[in-house]
């Protein structure tokens, strides 16, 4: 009986009848602060490749070069809308939601670096690693064509009958060779760490 | 569906603070990716008092409507020991009196004078007050938390190291221990993960359905021990 | 014929059922689709009723990366339910896999290997918003003049 | 000094731009080149000199009685065999064929126990094939179809397909797609944009399916094809026709299997059925680095590919008859030269049994699992490594190796001539 009286009390209560009867459900938007996919602004993208790196799902994001220059392209059924690439991008080209004025006005940062390591055991020298690397084909489009390199500014080449590792700090750890490797004998390790930009640099 | 309706404006308020709703990606290693604004921080305080203005409704919805109340109580109960014989974590236990929390000796908590909330029943209703309760101590433990936030940097840095770690949080459905190996530049190479569910679910089917005559009381008896389907599927 | 049409048309899009069904999700893209039951987005004003039979949905939301137990028993799911009938992907993972794309996990995706999907939301998890409006903008392409273009 | 440009002899890509750092007369290091080009570049357990089998035991010899020994051999014997050939240039190749049509002996090549099938396919249908080039300027589709490439051919796709850049392809590395197809997930498979996986021995089905589907006759497919589902084959053939230029490569997947040469022949068809939608091509992938080579050579030399039979003192082609496994089944043949190639590790073992009881001379720089089987190994130099002349890239090219260093060897060539030479003194006394 108790019960039946709080049941009874509870919807009649002024705020549950006008609920019941005027209540309109929100309309089918998105609020501005909604990390979306990240979108395009006006800069441009200098093809570092900072937000391939970052990407924690794979495939999500790609740095093609279009006919006008370097263009990152987000591909929806990957990305996962963390924001890490916006939040990494040293240009400001990517935007989403509001991340980018919020780091603006944290002061925040990403600062990152790659390690490369090749298992000489697992590896076949196929090449697969050095021709698809991006900064490969960018520094020498040689590569790309032929798959031999005479520059000796490439990231690695196959060298005395292993992949050897010219220019460890190139790599935009974008990790296009791990995933190209047949049998994962190359590996890319990220290292980011989140910290705060001085105030000489912000 | 109400209930739902007051879970929405706990993830308007997740999502101002990160930008989306489930998946935030919000903690990196050494701090985490955005701060929290004054106004944000106000307008977290406001929609607490509304969610817990909501919860004691539905808080006495509960206790006082013979629909759930009386169904509940007494039907699937474990007591003690068979509490702690299944390992059963998380308010699961928790309704059953087992001291259960990982929250007690964690530091920040401690700071934040945590107490667990127990009850002695161990029948469906006990499992679903404690539940209930837990709503209320976290928004006391979220405004406090708002109070007491200092001011200073969001970001300390720092990298993952090569090594082996086993650590254990208190999740919603109780004890989460993850175990990781990581090479030397912070890879994972090994990872095991024990969720709350596998030992609940285990102690539901043996010890709570034991008991229950009727088999529409089967349904409320699982779903009281609040199994996630997607943590025993792995 | 068409006044029959036309009445088949008004009934079916006002009246889409909607199985769900999870091939080894994480629960994020689960819980957004229960989301769009809470009362802020509420499925049902627009006539979408959302009950685990397939016997007598019109529209299968597929949720999660597949994993390999669930390959054949995705199969006989889609072949129960009643023609006309949609497939829809909600989330990554149905897509492309999302995190778990990689090697060594236990997946195989995409989920368009095993049934035709006619709509993909991505998102990671999408939000209720999106879900709700890929059913309702997918659906009517379908099912209009379903016997129609059958012919 | 660091020889550039040099042609890797090992498989069918003839890599041409292999850099080798030689010192002392020895390779010291190789840049470029894979894993298996590096090691035969590096090879180093080569024989000193020509062995003879004396009782249990080898015995050194000179050339000059080696070369003896096994013109004496083969102008003794009623029907000898000449096989191998796929391991050395075509120079030494032409001296080959001169020396079957002297002894009147057979002469076959590995291709029989490889790519025979789809020669023999070819035969009947036509190759619609182009060069590598091609492929890596235009093809926006590649297929491996029982091959595996990052095992067999390594460089093969960073040179011309999966990595290269193309001519006429803009973003060549993301918009190319590779279909792999194969009874187990290769490592070739891991790179792959899509992977069928049949069951052993349903090539021809699939292939069959997928020529219903280009012709538009889907709903005659099954649910699935030698286990492959349905979907997977629409979604295959949309790839092929969407393509605006494809190139299927096969392997021993598709030539040695239930099928045979129908297989290819069924491959082929698909290729030119395609061909009425979008540009495409098929190519075998070829192991040897010259067995194409010894294939145009006969060709050209006597008008069959392989398996050729001078008993009767003009070229004859019978393959099932002429070709080496069959002559060693059926025990005809009673003398056999060996060049470049190793029977030993691939024949069945009744053909083994038999070429264990006749005489055999084998020309090889290491010792392999033929030498176990042979009366005399004579060593000779390493074509594209301390030899030179011209080899056929599996495209049909021909690439003329570089000698990148400089030994006491003799060359295949010199070895046969010598040997073809004292055959024609001793049959015109």
């Amino acid at each position: 009986m108790r019960s039946i009286v709080y049941y009874l009390r509870e919807f009649f209560r002024p705020e549950w009848v006008r609920k019941f009867f005027f209540a309109k459900t929100a309309p089918l938007v998105a609020p501005s602060y909604f990390k979306d996919y990240p979108s395009l602004t006006e800069k441009e993208c200098t093809g570092c490749l900072t937000c391939m790196m970052i990407c924690p799902a794979p495939g999500a994001i790609a740095v093609l070069h279009k006919k006008d220059g370097w263009e990152p392209e987000i591909y929806p059924g990957h990305c996962i809308r963390c924001g890490l690439c916006v939040e990494a991008c040293p240009e400001g080209v990517l935007s989403s939601g509001r991340i980018l004025d919020v780091t603006r006005r944290d002061k925040t940062a990403f600062s990152s670096w790659y390690r490369l390591q090749v298992d000489d055991t697992l590896c076949m020298r196929c090449g697969n690693c050095c021709v698809s690397c991006p900064v490969n084909r960018e520094i020498d489009p040689q590569l790309a064509g032929t798959g031999t390199s005479a520059s000796d500014e490439v990231i690695m080449r196959i060298e005395g009958g292993r992949v050897t590792i010219l220019h460890e700090e190139k790599c935009t750890g974008c990790k296009t060779c791990e995933n190209n490797c047949p049998n994962r004998a190359i590996r890319v390790a990220r290292m980011v760490e989140g910290v705060h930009l001085e105030e000489a640099e912000a | 569906m109400y209930l739902l309706n007051t879970r929405e404006t706990v993830l308007d308020n997740l999502e101002r603070l990160t930008g989306s709703r489930i998946n935030t990606a919000y903690m990196i290693p050494g701090g985490v990716r955005f701060d929290l604004l004054p106004e944000d921080a106000a307008a977290m305080l406001a929609d607490l008092v509304k969610v817990e203005g909501e919860m004691r409704r539905h808080t006495g919805m509960f206790e006082t409507g013979p629909l759930i109340a009386l169904r509940s109580k007494g039907i699937g109960v474990m007591d003690r020991e068979e509490a702690i014989r299944a390992h059963t974590v998380g308010p699961t236990a928790r309704a059953s009196g087992v001291v259960c929390d990982l929250r007690l000796r964690h530091p920040t908590y401690r700071e934040l004078g945590f107490t667990q909330v127990t009850r002695t029943e161990g029948d469906n209703f006990a499992r679903i007050m404690v539940r209930f309760q837990e709503v209320f101590q976290s928004i006391d433990l979220i405004r406090k938390c708002i109070d007491s936030l200092p001011d200073g940097p969001i970001r300390g840095g720092g990298l993952c190291k090569a090594g082996e770690v086993s650590y254990g949080g208190e999740a919603p459905r109780g004890e989460l221990t993850y175990s990781i190996k990581t090479d030397e530049y912070g890879r994972v190479v090994d990872i095991a993960i024990r969720t709350p569910s596998i030992m609940n679910i285990e102690a539901c089917a043996h010890s709570m359905i034991r008991d229950v005559t009727s088999i529409a009381d089967v349904t409320s008896t699982f779903i009281s021990s609040d199994p996630c389907i997607a943590c025993n599927e792995r | 014929m068409s006044i029959l049409q036309d009445i088949k048309n008004a009934v079916r899009s006002r009246s889409i059922h909607v199985a769900y069904v999870d091939v080894g999700s994480c629960n994020g893209c689960d819980i957004e689709v229960l989301a769009c039951l809470a009362p802020r987005y509420d499925i049902e004003q627009y006539g979408i009723y959302v009950h685990n039979n397939p016997r007598e949905a019109d529209v299968l939301l597929v949720i999660g990366s597949v994993t390999p137990q669930w390959v054949d028993k995705l199969r006989d799911i889609w072949e129960k339910i009643p023609e006309p009938k949609v497939a829809v992907a909600i989330g990554n993972c149905p897509i492309s896999g999302c995190v778990y794309a990689r090697r060594g996990t236990l997946t195989t995706p995409p989920v368009e290997n095993y049934i035709p999907i006619a709509a993909q939301v991505p998102g990671c998890p999408p939000r209720p918003t999106e879900i709700l409006s890929a059913i309702l903008s997918v659906a009517p392409l379908i099912y209009k003049d379903y016997e129609e273009k059958q012919r | 000094m660091i020889v550039k440009d040099a042609v890797c002899p090992f498989c069918g890509c003839l890599c041409d731009d292999i850099e080798v750092e030689v010192e002392d007369d020895r390779v010291v290091a190789v840049t470029n080149a894979c894993e298996l080009g590096t090691t035969k570049f590096m090879g180093e357990k080569r024989m000193k000199n020509p062995i003879l089998r004396d009782g249990d035991r080898w015995r050194d010899i000179t050339y000059d009685e080696a070369v003896q020994y096994a013109a004496d051999m083969l102008l003794s014997a009623e029907r000898p065999l000449l096989y191998g050939w796929s391991g050395t240039h075509g120079e030494a190749q032409c001296v080959g064929v001169h020396m079957a049509e002297l002894v009147r002996g057979v002469i076959d090549n590995t291709s029989s126990v490889c790519h025979g099938p789809s020669i023999l396919a070819i035969q009947e249908v036509g190759h619609p094939g182009c060069t590598l080039g091609v492929v890596k300027n235009r093809a926006d589709l590649v297929i491996y179809w029982g091959s595996n490439p990052i095992d067999a051919h390594p460089r093969h796709l960073s040179r011309y397909t999966r990595y290269a850049e193309g001519f006429f392809l803009e973003n060549a590395f993301r918009d190319r797609k590779v279909i792999v197809v194969d009874i187990r997930k290769t490592e070739t498979a891991n790179i792959a944009d899509e992977f069928v996986r049949i069951k052993p021995g349903g090539d021809y089905a699939v292939l069959s399916a997928l020529r219903a589907i280009v012709q538009g006759k889907t709903d005659t497919i099954p649910r699935t094809v030698a286990g492959v589902t349905r979907e997977q084959l629409v979604r295959v053939a949309n790839l092929c026709k969407n393509a605006k230029f494809g190139a299927v490569y096969f392997g021993l997947g598709l030539t040695m299997t239930r099928g045979k040469y129908k297989n290819i022949r069924n491959a082929i068809e698909l290729v030119s059925e395609l061909s009425r939608h979008t540009k495409f091509t098929i190519s075998a992938m070829r192991g040897h680095y010259n067995v194409y080579g010894s294939n145009e050579v006969n060709t050209w030399m006597t008008g069959y590919p392989f398996g050729i039979d001078y008993s009767r003192g003009i070229a004859f082609y019978n393959p099932g008859e002429t070709t080496a496994v069959d002559i060693l089944a059926r025990k005809e043949c009673d003398a056999a030269l060996i060049v470049g190639s190793d029977p030993a590790a691939h024949f069945p073992r009744k053909c083994l049994e038999h070429l264990a009881d006749i005489p055999v001379v084998q020309l090889d720089p290491y010792p392999n699992a033929t030498t176990a089987f042979c009366n005399v190994q004579i060593p000779v130099a390493v074509t594209g490594i301390d030899a030179e002349g011209t080899a056929y890239r599996m495209d049909g090219v021909p690439i003329r190796t570089r000698k990148v260093l400089s030994t006491d060897y003799l060359s295949d060539r010199e070895v046969l001539s010598r040997m073809c030479a004292l055959m024609q003194e001793a049959l015109e006394r």
